[in-house]
């Protein structure tokens, strides 16, 4: 550490406005080019000035970052869909053509992602003149699974109210007897309509919403709306806000990898790692409330600011990592546990590189994707490097995770030690407007937050793409070889955030 | 008291606090109070979140799937008052709007001693 | 008495064929059921004269059969298979009147049932090796018109039909060839002079008889490997002749086995018996492991017949081999139990084809995969499918129970004999009987459970309605049977054990202490059903008023009718519950190395990623192993005579008919 | 039924002690059976680190349960309302006629090994049914496991209490206690080491309890007995529940006295009664309470690994029986 250390600049993003058929090249150039789309987002201009859809493409390291953007016709908003090239775009798209109404020309499987069957067909939330949301249809048509046919093959339908603390979602398994033949996952049922609360707020008030996107992720997409909002603003943040805002996401990532370990444990029925985990959990709460003045985390990170009552001790954190270790050793030593962790629910490299997950799914199918590293907000130092395993099973997500939660407590302890203040911030935000692009490594994976200001400093738009997003198609290509009894322990293993895939 | 958790569209920041409730610290569990697999083993519903228009339906299912006697506690703002969420276009309301609500927990989200405490009141131990 | 009894009955059943044969459509239907009936009670009045009273009649006649006469006899032995089929016979008659109503059978269908029904009452009255093997000639061939009647034209049908033609061809020519090398040096084909000079036959030739006839006998039984036909031609055969088939033909190969081991051959070795003992093994579990991963109602029950004929020839096996080992009375026990255990096979695997029959009569498919809540639709059938079931299942208070228990307990007591091969069998039989336990409840849960009740799963099953009275009386009539030999079985078992006397040389008799309940006269072993199920029907009434009476407020007294709990989402559909071949599917994975279940999964995406998919099937079939081991390559390289074979039956009857008579004109002529 | 009563009568004037010993067995596994399910959850909640619920818990759930609404869903047959009356009444009579409290023949030949296995598949296949009955994916599902984990642990029940029939001479489950009483030997004998192996195995997957089923899951895929159970609700479910945990109770109580028969009320009397009840407490309560102890230390095993532990525990008992032939 010197005092000629610097903060981490603003990150470069060049602009480009296409035609709809330079899309298609452009965002081929790029794919071969080793870039992944980050993000579609679908905008509505208003005042006849009709609808935009901005591509983000991103890749790292060296940080780079591309936008796409292409008008669309008023009368018919369509884009040509690039689902053939890049499976995230498929996704992406039948967002658009729910909420915006924006068709995706020649997408190969174009049935409804966000909308569920109860919601009026020509009815698009995120338009400028949706209106009041029109009544439910009742008794409207199920959502066209594509069954498996065959002569004794019968569905399990679970949910969308779970048992046990899950969110809800649906999943349908088609199945014969314990062996899984497909699973389909129907989700958005907590979607809330958020990005649509952002509009019309001050960029000082997106935060809070930020902070309720996903409950348990409130510090990385609290911080990934700031950059992005800073990125609009053209603010540069001092070096210990940067600084300060990493701790406060890697104890986020620490709490939450904990709490998974000991999930994991009590999926397999072992309750006395899930106890202990969860007793280990509550230290990390009780710390977290002590340092940021709330057990989620809250309130730490705003824009152009951090803010924390104290830092992490050494103590402290060689008691958790202490503990972390008897965790992970109280699982490992289990040879049940072990038996039902090896093997489970494998994530084949190539299938996690097309789907194009991320976070510790992706690290855990040996894909390499940091934001840390790929698109730094902050100076993480020399030595952190990805956490990666090559089997793809849950014992490797298992693995991924305990490994990241004991080098987290190692980087909280060194960037604490590197901040000089416990309060830093740029003071006033500037009245200016703009777009803004802001990506950090959460504790699930990369996330993404995209917003527009106007020239008074109010939200006209904020995408967000939660790593969740991109990551659950795969749980069902990992189901391949899984019996029905190991799926909540596969799912588990995913941990895919509900809340924030459904907004 | 046997409690069927029903998430109506929470940011699952509840859930964590649920979880810590009943985890070795807090041990809601020794007054009696446990969460089950079936609303039909259920004696009330933990509803928690603002009641999304997704979640409207299933949530008045798990309801009425619940035997009498039975009541509703509904955890955290979101499902008290419909907290930072009330008037998004996928929201429906808060829990009340579309069940009756016995008991309320406030709290964004509320703590897990304050979680253990409103269902000691319920089983009255 | 019981000589004319048998012999009215024997003519009722010839004139219902005759009838069958002539009359109008309406009519014969009638005409012959009646007649059948009145056979059938013939018959038992019969039987049941010559069980009661322990006295054999026997008649010769020359003038029936050219060159050899007939011979007829009835002993106990051969009345106790006399009186099931009876009973069989008697509900079948009942409940074919309503299985004809809807599609009225061709005349020759109507005909071959009496018929079929008359050779069944024929053969265990045999009493000469002419009379035997044309009477066991008569029923192979009436059976196999019987099976081909309906439905001949059907590809699986004249499949069945082949394999049966050519299992049972194959064991009358074994059991031919055995009796004839039995009659040529014993100097004279009546059984009782053969019985007379076993004592001069050499060692060699009574083993080299007993294992060509245990052939015969045991494919007929439908003993593994031999049982290949059984599933094949029970599924095919129209339910009232697969309920004669498993509920009185199969009977009739341990009948054999009994009459030559046991009366003609005197007992013979112990290796015989435990032969015997191994196939009952072997055909116990791999038929209740098929039974348990089937999904046809039929092709279960054939499997499961395969089980329980098993079981019988475990219990026949070690009653033998105790027998040769000096320990008579124990042996008496345990063919008594092996006996009673026919005769609960014969009334609940009766009553569960005719059930068959009716769920196929119903919903137009016996496919478990397309069936369901039929247990609203048709409560009478379930009810009496259901006695069946749990009977075959072992459940206290109904008869397999009590035949079960005393199989056990007869196996238990032998553990103190001194054979160490014989204790081996034992233990053998013992752990089967305990594995076959739990695969039939699963099997028989699977067909209950699937088949009847949660909600239809075709166009067929939701449109079922209940069958006619006729064939409720007939189900009705085998399901009460089930029910009062399970909480009296005492109330048979001395009748039972004269049979037991007549089939073991030395005739150990008094197994058991009178009563109402089961109570052994050797030890101290005995169980009361009647007391337990008095103790069950008590412990319910009291669970149940306790439940009603408890403190409540008036609203929540009855309880609520509510959509099954689904997650919170609205549509319950048939597809969301479980199939027949996914409940078999755990028990075929842990047993897949017996079962080998065959898996395709077919799946096609769109051009432009996999991960798109726009069609997915699948499909599973559990072959028979021992068929496809065995008997493929076997016919493979008989592909010459194949070729043969498939010309000679290719569904025509004429064919057949020709066939059957050539074989007992070649019969008669070796034997004169 | 009626002439065996009758003979009763006659020939036994204890026949009103017998009625009321049988009762004070059913009422024993009947409150027992909860107190050490309450048992064993509280040594988990200690294990981890919690008071837990107290070990009446279950007793007060049941009073509270049968004063709840019955729920049926709309589909099902009289069968779902048979099922836990069959299941509770099953176990009873099981309770009623297996030497628990007293070793004196309750009901004349009634305690036979092969009744008691079959009584017990009574209750395993009404609640199959049961499950079946409402059409659920689940019900089903979990009808599936319970059957196929059944069919596997029946035989080794029936073939591990074998060992000991055959050591006695007498598969009367009263004659095998006494035989054990007057052999205290046997106790260390290698087939009943096998063959309380074997049934240790059985009793753990007939109570569906780790690593074979676990009961405290909230996650309907992975359940086995709950599976079958989730549509019943109020009376219903505490019948179900009752049921449950009176055949734990029982095999529990069978477990103890097979294998350490004292205390068992051998003599008859009041206070031998008493002694039995409370030697048959103390017994099960430390069975229950060192099943719960391996139950903390292990997880669930892969639902495919089940058939092959039942295996093992059935192979345990083939060698038992085996030993114990060889060894006369």
């Amino acid at each position: 550490m010197t005092l000629r250390e610097r903060a981490v600049p603003l990150p470069v993003r060049t602009c480009e406005l296409v035609t709809a058929s330079e899309l298609e090249a452009r965002a081929r150039a790029l794919l071969d080019a080793g870039f992944r789309l980050a993000m579609v987002a679908g905008h509505d201009d208003g005042h006849g000035d009709g609808l935009r859809a901005v591509y983000v493409f991103c890749a790292g390291p060296p940080d780079r970052r591309v936008e796409l953007q292409i008008r669309l016709d008023p009368n018919r908003p369509a884009v040509p869909s690039l689902a053939a090239w890049s499976f995230p775009a498929s996704r992406f798209e039948r967002e658009l053509a729910d909420l915006f109404g924006i068709e995706p020309l020649g997408h190969p499987f174009p049935r409804p992602l966000v909308r569920h069957q109860h919601w009026p067909r020509d009815w698009f939330p995120m338009r400028r003149d949706a209106g009041a949301s029109p009544p439910l249809r009742v008794g409207a048509e199920p959502f066209p699974f594509v069954a498996v046919e065959g002569p004794g093959v019968y569905e399990i339908p679970v949910g969308p109210v779970h048992a046990g603390l899950i969110e809800p979602g649906h999943f349908r398994f088609f199945v014969v007897g314990e062996t899984i033949l497909k699973m389909k996952a129907r989700l958005w049922f907590v979607h809330r309509g958020v990005e649509k609360l952002f509009e019309g707020r001050p960029v000082s008030d997106g935060v809070v919403l930020a902070e309720r996107i996903s409950g348990d992720t409130a510090a990385a997409h609290a911080l990934a709306y700031c950059l992005a909002v800073e990125d609009a603003l053209k603010i540069e943040v001092p070096r210990d806000v940067q600084l300060l805002r990493a701790v406060v996401v890697e104890l986020e990532r620490v709490t939450n990898h904990v709490a998974d370990l000991g999930a994991l444990c009590n999926d397999v029925g072992f309750g006395v790692a899930q106890a202990y985990a969860l007793t280990l959990r509550e230290t990390l709460l009780r710390l977290a409330g002590e340092v940021t003045g709330h057990r989620l985390l809250r309130g730490a990170i705003r824009p152009g600011a951090a803010t924390l009552r104290r830092v992490p001790t050494g103590a402290e954190l060689a008691d958790v990592a202490a503990r972390v270790e008897r965790l992970v050793d109280l699982a490992t030593s289990n040879a049940v546990v072990m038996d039902r962790f090896k093997g489970t629910a494998v994530l084949p490299r190539p299938d996690a590189e097309a789907i194009g997950v991320l976070g510790v799914v992706a690290r855990a199918s040996g894909v390499a994707v940091d934001a840390r590293i790929a698109h730094p907000f902050c100076d993480f130092g020399a030595d952190l490097v990805p956490v990666v395993e090559a089997s793809g099973d849950v014992l490797a997500r298992f693995s991924v995770r305990a490994r990241e939660a004991a080098a987290s407590l190692r980087l909280v302890e060194a960037l604490a030690g590197r901040a000089r203040s416990l309060e830093a911030s740029v003071g006033g935000l500037p009245q200016r407007g703009g777009s803004g692009l802001g990506m950090v490594e959460g504790w699930r994976g990369t996330i993404v937050h995209r917003v527009e200001v106007d020239a008074d400093g109010h939200l006209t738009r904020a995408k967000v793409v939660d790593p969740s997003f991109l990551t659950w198609p795969a749980l069902s290509v990992a189901l391949g070889d899984t019996i029905v009894p190991d799926f909540p322990l596969a799912n588990k293993s995913f941990n895919l955030s509900y809340a924030g895939n459904d907004l | 008291m046997q409690l069927r958790h029903v998430d109506a569209g929470s940011c699952n920041g509840c859930e964590i606090e649920i979880a810590q409730a009943f985890a070795p610290v807090c041990d809601a569990g020794r007054f009696g109070a446990r969460l089950v697999a079936s609303p039909r083993h259920a004696d009330g519903l933990l509803v928690t979140g603002v009641v999304t228009k997704n979640m409207a339906v299933p949530l008045q299912m798990t309801f009425e799937a619940t035997p009498r006697p039975r009541v509703v506690v509904a955890c955290g703002d979101c499902a008290v008052n419909g907290g930072l969420f009330a008037g998004a276009y996928g929201v429906a309301g808060s829990v009340h709007d579309v069940v009756p609500v016995d008991v309320e927990i406030p709290g964004c989200p509320p703590e897990p001693s304050e979680i253990t405490e409103a269902l000691r009141r319920l089983t009255g131990r | 008495m019981s000589t004319a009894a048998y012999f009215i009955g024997l003519g009722a059943a010839s004139a219902a064929a005759l009838l069958g044969a002539v009359l109008p459509a309406r009519r014969r239907l009638l005409a012959a059921a009646v007649l059948s009936a009145a056979a059938c009670l013939a018959a038992l009045v019969g039987a049941g004269d010559v069980l009661v009273s322990g006295h054999a009649f026997s008649v010769h006649t020359a003038q029936v059969l050219p060159l050899t006469g007939v011979d007829l006899s009835l002993d106990p032995l051969g009345a106790l298979f006399v009186a099931a089929t009876a009973v069989v016979g008697l509900a079948v008659s009942c409940y074919s009147v309503g299985y004809g109503v809807h599609a009225t059978p061709s005349r020759i269908a109507t005909a071959t049932l009496p018929a079929f029904l008359a050779t069944l009452l024929l053969v265990p009255a045999a009493a000469s090796v002419a009379t035997f093997m044309v009477a066991w000639e008569l029923m192979a061939l009436t059976s196999l018109l019987a099976l081909l009647t309906d439905h001949r034209r059907r590809r699986e049908t004249r499949d069945a039909a082949q394999w049966y033609a050519a299992m049972t061809h194959i064991g009358a020519a074994a059991i031919l060839l055995g009796l004839v090398l039995l009659a040529a040096h014993a100097g004279g084909q009546s059984f009782a002079a053969i019985a007379a000079h076993r004592r001069q036959l050499s060692l060699p030739l009574t083993s080299v008889v007993f294992v060509l006839t245990l052939f015969g006998f045991a494919s007929k039984a439908g003993a593994v490997p031999l049982h290949v036909w059984l599933p094949r031609a029970h599924p095919e055969a129209p339910s009232p002749v697969s309920a004669l088939m498993s509920g009185a033909m199969v009977n009739l190969g341990v009948y054999g086995i009994l009459r030559v081991g046991e009366d003609l051959l005197g007992g013979g070795e112990m290796w015989w018996w435990l032969v015997v003992a191994a196939l009952g093994v072997v055909s116990a579990v791999f038929g209740a492991l098929h039974a348990a991963a089937s999904t046809d109602t039929k092709r279960l029950l054939a499997y499961s017949t395969v089980d329980n004929v098993g079981l019988v020839l475990i219990g026949v096996g070690a009653a033998g081999a105790l027998a040769a080992g000096g320990q008579q009375a124990l042996a008496g026990l345990v063919l008594l139990a092996a006996l009673f255990h026919l005769v609960n096979h014969a009334l609940f695997k009766g009553c569960l084809f005719l059930g068959a029959g009716a769920l196929q009569h119903a919903a137009g498919t016996r496919d478990l995969d397309r069936l369901g809540g039929l247990a609203r639709k048709m409560p009478a059938t379930a009810i009496f499918f259901g006695a069946g079931a749990l009977s075959i299942s072992a459940l206290p208070g109904l008869n397999g129970f009590a035949s079960e228990w005393l199989l056990f307990e007869g196996l238990l007591q032998g553990f103190a004999s001194r054979s160490a091969v014989t204790v081996a069998a034992l233990l053998a039989g013992v752990a089967t009987l305990a594995i076959t336990g739990g695969l039939t409840a699963t099997a028989f849960v699977k067909a209950l459970g699937v088949g009847f009740l949660g909600q239809p799963r075709s166009e067929g099953a939701g449109a079922a309605r209940e069958v006619g009275p006729s064939m409720l009386i007939g189900m009705g009539f085998l399901a009460g049977g089930c029910v009062v030999l399970g909480i009296v079985p005492g109330v048979v078992l001395p009748v039972i054990d004269r049979a037991t006397t007549a089939g073991l040389v030395a005739g150990a008799s008094r197994a058991i202490r009178p009563g109402l309940g089961l109570a052994l006269a050797s030890v101290h072993s005995e169980i009361d059903p009647g007391l337990l199920v008095g103790g069950l029907l008590v412990a319910l009434v009291v669970a149940w008023g306790a439940v009603r009476l408890a403190p409540r407020s008036a609203e929540l007294r009855s309880p609520r009718r509510a959509a099954a709990w689904g997650c919170g989402r609205d549509l319950q559909t048939a597809r969301m519950e479980i199939t027949a071949t996914s409940f078999a599917e755990p028990l075929q994975r842990v047993f897949a190395d017996v079962l080998r279940p065959d898996h395709d999964l077919e799946v096609t995406h769109t051009a432009e990623s996999r991960y798109f998919p726009e069609a997915i099937t699948f499909h599973q079939r559990v072959d028979d192993a021992v068929e496809r081991v065995v008997y493929r390559p076997v016919m493979a390289a008989v592909a010459w005579w194949g070729h043969l074979a498939r010309r000679v039956p290719n569904g025509s009857v004429h064919r057949y008919l020709a066939f059957g008579f050539a074989t007992l004109v070649l019969v008669l002529v070796v034997l004169a | 039924m009626i002439g065996t009563l009758a003979t009763l009568v006659a020939t036994s004037p204890g026949l009103l002690a017998r009625v009321g010993a049988s009762a004070l067995q059913v009422v024993a596994v009947c409150v027992g059976g909860p107190l050490l399910l309450g048992l064993m959850g509280k040594i988990r909640s200690r294990a981890e680190g919690r008071v837990g619920p107290p070990i009446t818990q279950g007793l007060l759930d049941l009073r509270k349960l049968v004063r709840k609404e019955a729920i049926r869903a709309e589909h099902t047959s009289a069968v779902a309302a048979l099922a836990p009356l069959v299941l509770v009444s099953s176990a009873a009579l099981c309770a009623a006629i297996t030497p628990l409290v007293t070793a004196r023949p309750v009901i004349a030949g009634g305690a036979d090994v092969f009744a008691v296995v079959y009584l017990l598949l009574m209750g395993s296949v009404a609640l199959a049914l049961g499950g079946l009955d409402a059409g659920t994916a689940f019900g089903g599902m979990g009808s599936s496991r319970a059957m196929t984990v059944g069919a596997i642990s029946e035989p080794a029940l029936l073939v591990a209490v074998l060992a000991l029939a055959i050591q006695a001479h007498t598969s009367n489950l009263p004659g095998i206690v006494n035989a054990s009483l007057s052999h205290p030997e046997w106790l260390a004998s290698p087939q009943r080491l096998l063959a309380l192996a074997a049934l240790v195995v059985v009793v753990i997957a007939e109570t569906g309890r780790i690593p074979v089923d676990n009961p405290s899951t909230h996650l309907e895929l992975t359940m086995i007995h709950e599976a079958m159970i989730l549509e019943y609700a109020g009376p219903d479910l505490a019948l179900v529940t009752v049921g449950e945990a009176m055949r734990l109770g029982l095999l529990l109580g069978l477990v103890a006295n097979l294998f350490f028969p004292w205390g068992i009320d051998a003599s008859g009397g009041g206070l031998a009664m008493l002694v039995g009840l409370v030697a048959l407490g103390a017994k099960t309560a430390a069975i229950a309470a060192s099943v719960a102890l391996v139950e903390v230390s292990t997880a669930k095993l892969r639902l495919f690994r089940v058939p092959e532990l039942l295996a093992g525990g059935f192979v345990l008992a083939a060698v038992a029986v085996t030993t114990g032939l060889v060894a006369r």
